[in-house]
């Protein structure tokens, strides 16, 4: 790592209607370091790489690129530059295939052709240096979004950019698929190239970046090496305060079984599935990329058609053939995927956190109770602290850690007595990850019965008193979290069945 | 003062003057005519205009829902001659009181729509295809059913529907207000119409947020079907006759009413006011023409560039 | 002395109405009167719209060619409620006040083909009808007349009747499409000279010109010239120009007060050479 | 023999064996009308069908772009009679070489579609307004070029691209087999085409991706009004005639052939494979009424009862 500096961002200001996103922030990069950005949801990370690679005009203040003044009017002229991005929300083409949205206008050609030979050729290598394995062939929309997520990496690493900005890469990926990405990280250092690094996981800004930078409500909080800092005072510069533990001590007390699951099978899914779940407790189910974590929850929640099997609630059997009947039963599921599966991203935060209770809880007679709905909305943003101008913007104008708290919001609404957890930390800065723990807490406190589908192992350990882990559509094995570690689970995971 | 009450009324009136943004290129129209025809500003002609309106205007609000939902409907303007047709028949030829006919006139137009919707949503069939499909099944019905003449001569009850007045206001417009009203509630403050907008915005997560999205698809394209039953029915006793071939392109003035009025084409975002304006903006746009005695090949040129004016000065006043 | 006539023709997307109204405006233009024209692109709703707009402007004299002779009655009882005479032309009102007609009547020449179509094959052979637009009042009218002459000849078979649109690029696809499945034509009768037109182009194409004789409807240039070369055999003609200048002159008339005949017949003439 | 040219050979026929399970509706027509009709099934009928799909199929093809960029173009058949008056009123009127005058016939499709672009992508306005109003205004130019009246009588020379043949095949065939091919080129293997798709597929992340997304729709609705003029000049010169009111409702034809083919409206997936499919659905149904000599009220019926079947079957075929 040299000294010289490749980027400098000064008294950066942007604002959106009813927003200060930004409010005269600088930012400087090394050539050669990997450089933290870390702070809150909504604290404008974002919009400042944004601003960065011209997605954003800024309102004032001046961009240094390698020692010249730079004025981008659009990512083409940052990727001219050098710059590359990889977005927290994926920016990908569902019906185009790997390597066309990885080399999506930068084809090789041959006379007026694109050259697939090439094309293909070039995906394969990006993709074998990330030690993935996706075929260039396959389409977006057919993929899961971890895969997603590594092509989004591969679209950014593969412009061969010196500046790379990753904005949350990690947010979908599973242990094994991180520890790639940080070897590909150490290699791109050794060819000094500077990289932009946002996470909201502390452990891998320590891992692997050389400075921090913080913002706090849009304002510019400290710099500070990695080496001269600790994890209480990056999250005192965050978010003010100091949190005590990262996990809290969980407390359970398992009474009465609230959801049993016989043999459920769903044709390509999900194999012979059987597991009980008791009120007050907290299941954990781990799994690598793609063993079915997901689609078994999806099958409880009555999301496929074809399926066979038994779901008995407190003892009752139960049919249920949609969504509607689980969440009328008390079963609830929060997706992976918000932006595809959660949101209703063109409508306000109030309309999409009421939208399971509108015909229950806030009906007045034939209407929407009004002053209801506000007051619930209101609730959720105070408990959950959703950072948002007020109740009615427009979801898709959150930042996406506050996008995830809407859709947790909406799950709540419905007062369920099954809760399924499908990555709920996912993008959530710390803060508000130990509310969502202490939410956990709350609802098993409750009697809730809450299943915990998680990529993060010890959210898992930590969060669970039993532990499912899958293999390919397949329950390997149950484990007792007060004993359980990391490895008995990655065995498990990795298809070999304990005794 | 009820300061609640105070407050919400404040709301209401800010929400009503920031649609009457999208109304920006109604205004300029209405006043530019104003100058150009002394016709054009006076009661009677605008009494005219919005009776000239209200046909079109009924179904586009039926309209307005399907595509709300992302959907099209092709078939309105067949839906009406149908429902037109069938109401004529029963009291004419089948001699039944008017008011049954009428009852099954609007449950002809209500079932077509119902078998649009089924196919939408149980058959996932592409709407486009499905309503083109009932756009030629249902003019071939309403075609064979009147054996291809019209059906003419009905009693002052019947008539009263199309060409009668409450006070000075003709009865298609007191109809289209009410059904309006109607359906600005429904979309704005009932479960429905919240549905109505999440299916468009993002059907899947609608799904999962454990609502029958294939029962409400139906149920739309249902009401649209009885809407245009309900224009079907207006047009029939305006002109004193069923014509089996009344509507034709009637689904693309619609549609251009709707659009025109803010609703975006993919669905999720618009609304039932932004609508009338857009219907309101095409049928003063006709008179105004007829009234300035603009030839008629000219006539067409002046009636798109206008339209694309009035959409620009739309788009770009909500810009700001 | 400032007469102001209004005329509301059906549409302007044939070349028959194009005439009629060129007829009237170019008599109004001889006659120093004003006329205001309105075109209801075939939809009686917007005939009826377009009326009013009409009488908003305070006409003296209304001339309609309806849409349909039933659903222009509305629009005629509103001018009767203005107290605006009203003159129709080529079809009838079936209900108002109307002061005088102005038309040939489109069964007639629907016999008129149809006899000349059995005169010249000796009452013997198989023949086409290509159709209008399907519940249109001319489509109608024309094929009454010419169905009730061939229902009078046993021996004269229609093999096929198929709708075409009044349309040029329609007459020749259905044409062509009954030519692969009729090997056997001796005649087309279309309810129009367009459909017409483009059946000899499907005829011709298919190299049987010499079996088949044209007969069409309205006598437009293009089928006037037709039949001179011998491409088609006759068509129809209704004089639409000379129609739209009586109208005018029977609307000045009117105007001034001056009593005019009920129904002003205008002849029908089959074009042969 | 080369293995990777084996290879690519039997991934596109693979590729083309997959799109024909879009075509399982025309099939199961073509069987069922064989039956029913002797004349069928015979090689002067299916050169008749494929003559006359021409200019509904070089239209769609163009409209197969458009609509995989997510956009709509309801200008088509105004379009298409534009540019046929054009070219032939220089023919007869100005008395221009012919070539010429078709040079000038397409560059005026080209530049309606031009003017659609530009106020799609540079203005922002949504398509299907955009398109409306250009679909009156050029009709509008048309009537007025024209004064409402074809125009007539051309020499050998044009008659040759509506209605010469090279052997035994229609010109007019030769030329859509031709754009056929170069446009599906173009979608698969340029990328002008993946640009396409991708813009179709999600507008923001292409223009994230640093491409000039305007640029490209600006081309596609300007090459649709291209394609538009070719199938107008090909329509005049087999007509013997340039009417003005040629291709009125051609849009709707034109955009259900895209559908039934596959392409969804709302962009980024389909291809103009099954669009020609899907134009044929259409023309094979038409002919097959003609010759079972349907008549006219329950031909409509029929007609839409068959594509309802048609898209049906497809799609149950798909989702195996
Ligand atoms: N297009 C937009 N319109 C309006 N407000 C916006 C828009 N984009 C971002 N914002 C607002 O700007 C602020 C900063 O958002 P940003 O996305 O930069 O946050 P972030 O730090 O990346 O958060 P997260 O960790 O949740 O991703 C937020 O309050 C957000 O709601
Ligand atoms: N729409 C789809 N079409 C085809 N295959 C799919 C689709 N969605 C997912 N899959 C495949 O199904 C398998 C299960 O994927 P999924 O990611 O949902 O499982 P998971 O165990 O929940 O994994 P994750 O760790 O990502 O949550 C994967 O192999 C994935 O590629
Ligand atoms: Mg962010
Ligand atoms: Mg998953």
């Amino acid at each position: 790592m040299g000294n010289e500096k490749v980027l400098e961002m000064k008294n950066i200001t942007k604002t959106f209607p009813g927003v200060k996103a930004l409010d005269r922030v600088n930012f400087t990069l090394k050539k050669g370091e990997v450089h933290a950005l870390l702070g809150e949801n909504g604290a404008g990370k974002s919009t400042l790489m944004k601003v960065l690679n011209g997605i954003h005009k800024r309102d004032e203040g001046e961009i240094i690129v390698k020692g010249d003044p730079v004025e981008f009017e659009n990512t083409k002229e940052a990727q001219n530059a050098g710059l590359a991005i990889i977005h927290q929300e994926l920016e990908l083409i569902p019906h185009l295939n790997v390597a066309e949205n990885i080399y999506l206008g930068r084809e090789d050609k041959k006379g007026i052709f694109i050259n697939y030979k090439q094309l293909y050729q070039n995906t394969a290598d990006v993709l074998e240096m990330l030690g993935v394995d996706i075929d260039p062939r396959a389409k977006i929309k057919d993929l899961n979004i971890g895969s997603q997520q590594m092509v989004e990496i591969a679209k950014a690493v593969s412009q061969n950019a010196d500046i790379l900005v990753m904005d949350e890469p990690t947010s979908s990926l599973t242990n094994q698929e991180i520890d790639i990405l940080f070897e590909l990280i150490e290699r791109l250092k050794e060819q000094e190239i500077s990289i932009v690094y946002i996470s909201h996981r502390l452990e891998e800004v320590f891992e692997i970046c050389d400075r921090v930078t913080v913002l706090r409500d849009g304002q510019f909080v400290g710099e500070v090496k990695t080496a001269e800092t600790d994890e209480d005072q990056l999250i005192n510069m965050m978010v003010g305060r100091t949190i005590e533990d990262r996990f809290p001590e969980m407390k359970f007390n398992p009474g009465e079984e609230i959801l049993r699951v016989e043999n459920l099978a769903v044709p390509d899914k999900i194999i012979d599935a059987s597991f009980l779940l008791h009120k007050g407790e907290v299941l954990g189910i781990a799994g690598l990329m793609g063993s079915g974590r997901t689609e078994l929850a999806k099958a409880v929640f009555g999301v496929y058609k074809e399926k066979t099997g038994d779901i008995y609630f407190k003892g009752k059997k139960l049919e249920i053939n949609s969504p509607a009947d689980a969440l009328k039963n008390g079963i609830s599921y929060l997706s992976e995927d918000r932006k595809d599966e959660g949101l209703v991203l063109g409508l306000p935060v109030a309309d999409n956190i009421s939208i399971s209770v509108l015909t229950t809880m806030l009906k007045a007679h034939t209407f929407i109770n009004a002053a209801a709905e506000k007051e619930l909305a209101q609730k959720y943003i105070e408990d959950l602290s959703i950072k948002t101008p007020s109740e009615m913007q427009l979801v898709k104008n959150l930042s996406g850690g506050n996008q995830q708290k809407v859709v947790i919001s909406k799950l709540l609404s419905t007062k369920p007595e099954v809760v399924i957890l499908d990555e709920p930390t996912r993008g959530i800065d710390v803060g508000a990850k130990r509310e969502i723990y202490n939410l956990m807490q709350e609802l098993v406190d409750n009697g809730v019965g809450v299943i915990l589908i998680s990529s993060e192992l010890p959210e898992v350990l930590n969060l669970s008193n039993r532990i499912l882990v899958m293999h390919e559509q397949e329950i390997m094995g149950e484990l007792d979290a007060a004993d359980a570690n990391q490895e008995e689970i990655m065995q498990l995971a990795t298809g070999r069945r304990n005794q | 003062m009820n300061n609640l009450s105070s407050n919400l009324n404040k709301n209401n009136i800010l929400e009503v003057l920031n649609k009457f943004k999208t109304g920006i290129g109604l205004l300029v129209l209405i006043i530019i005519l104003s100058f150009l025809s002394p016709y054009f500003l006076t009661i009677p002609n605008l009494l005219n205009i919005v009776r000239q309106v209200s046909i079109i205007a009924i179904i586009s609000f039926g309209m307005t829902m399907v595509i709300l939902t992302g959907g099209i409907d092709l078939s309105v303007g067949s839906m009406l001659a149908f429902s037109g047709a069938i109401t004529a028949g029963m009291i004419i030829n089948s001699g039944l009181n008017v008011f049954l006919a009428i009852f099954i006139g609007l449950a002809a137009g209500t079932a077509l729509g119902l078998f649009n919707g089924i196919a939408v949503a149980k058959a996932k069939l592409p709407a486009f295809i499905v309503t083109l499909a009932m756009m030629t099944i249902a003019r071939g019905f309403t075609l064979i059913y009147t054996n291809g003449r019209p059906i003419s001569g009905f009693d002052e009850t019947f008539r009263f529907f199309g060409a009668g007045y409450l006070g000075r206001i003709p009865v298609p417009v007191v109809i289209m207000f009410l059904l309006l009203f109607v359906i600005y509630i429904l979309l704005k403050k009932t479960p429905l119409g919240r549905y109505i907008y999440a299916i468009g915005g993002n059907e899947k997560a609608t799904k999962l947020s454990g609502i029958n999205t294939d029962k409400i698809k139906i149920a739309v394209y249902a009401l649209n079907g009885f809407l245009a039953a309900v224009s079907g029915i207006i047009l029939t006793s305006r002109l004193n006759s069923a014509q089996p071939m009344a509507g034709e392109g009637y689904e693309l003035d619609a549609i251009a009413a709707v659009v025109l009025g803010g609703t975006s084409l993919s669905g999720g975002s618009g609304g039932v006011v932004g609508t009338i304006i857009g219907a309101l903006i095409i049928a003063v746009l006709n008179n105004g023409l007829n009234l300035l005695n603009v030839s008629s090949f000219y006539q067409l040129v002046a009636k798109g560039a206008v339209i694309l004016l009035a959409v620009f000065l739309d788009r770009k006043s909500q810009q700001q | 002395q400032d007469i102001k006539i209004g005329l509301a023709v059906s549409t302007l997307n044939n070349p028959f109405f194009v005439d009629l109204k060129d007829g009237a405006e170019s008599m109004a233009e001889e006659m120093g009167v004003e006329i205001l024209t309105v075109d209801a692109q075939n939809d009686a709703a917007a005939q009826l719209s377009s009326v009013e707009d009409l009488l908003i402007k305070q006409i003296d004299v209304l001339i309609v060619n309806p849409v349909d002779g039933n659903a222009v009655v509305s629009a005629i009882t509103a001018a009767n409620d203005a107290g605006v005479p009203v003159i129709t032309v080529d079809r009838a009102a079936e209900g108002g006040d109307v002061v005088s007609h102005i038309a040939s009547d489109n069964v007639e020449g629907g016999k008129m083909a149809g006899e000349f179509i059995a005169k010249q094959l000796n009452k013997e052979g198989n023949v086409v009808e290509l159709q209008g637009i399907p519940g249109t009042s001319a489509a109608r009218d024309r094929g009454k007349g010419f169905n009730i002459v061939m229902d009078k000849y046993p021996n004269l078979k229609v093999i096929a009747r198929q709708p075409a649109g009044f349309d040029r690029a329609e007459g020749m696809t259905v044409m062509e499409n009954i030519l692969q499945g009729n090997p056997d034509i001796d005649a087309v009768f279309a309810h129009n000279d367009n459909m017409a037109l483009g059946a000899m182009e499907a005829i011709s194409a298919a190299g049987r010109s010499d079996e088949i004789m044209i007969v069409g409807f309205d006598a437009i240039d293009d089928a006037v010239e037709a039949v001179k070369e011998g491409k088609m055999a006759a068509t129809v003609a209704q004089r639409p120009t000379l129609m739209g200048e009586m109208a005018v002159e029977t609307a000045v008339k009117v105007a001034n007060g001056n009593e005019v005949k009920e129904y002003i017949p205008v002849p029908l003439e089959l074009i042969t050479d």
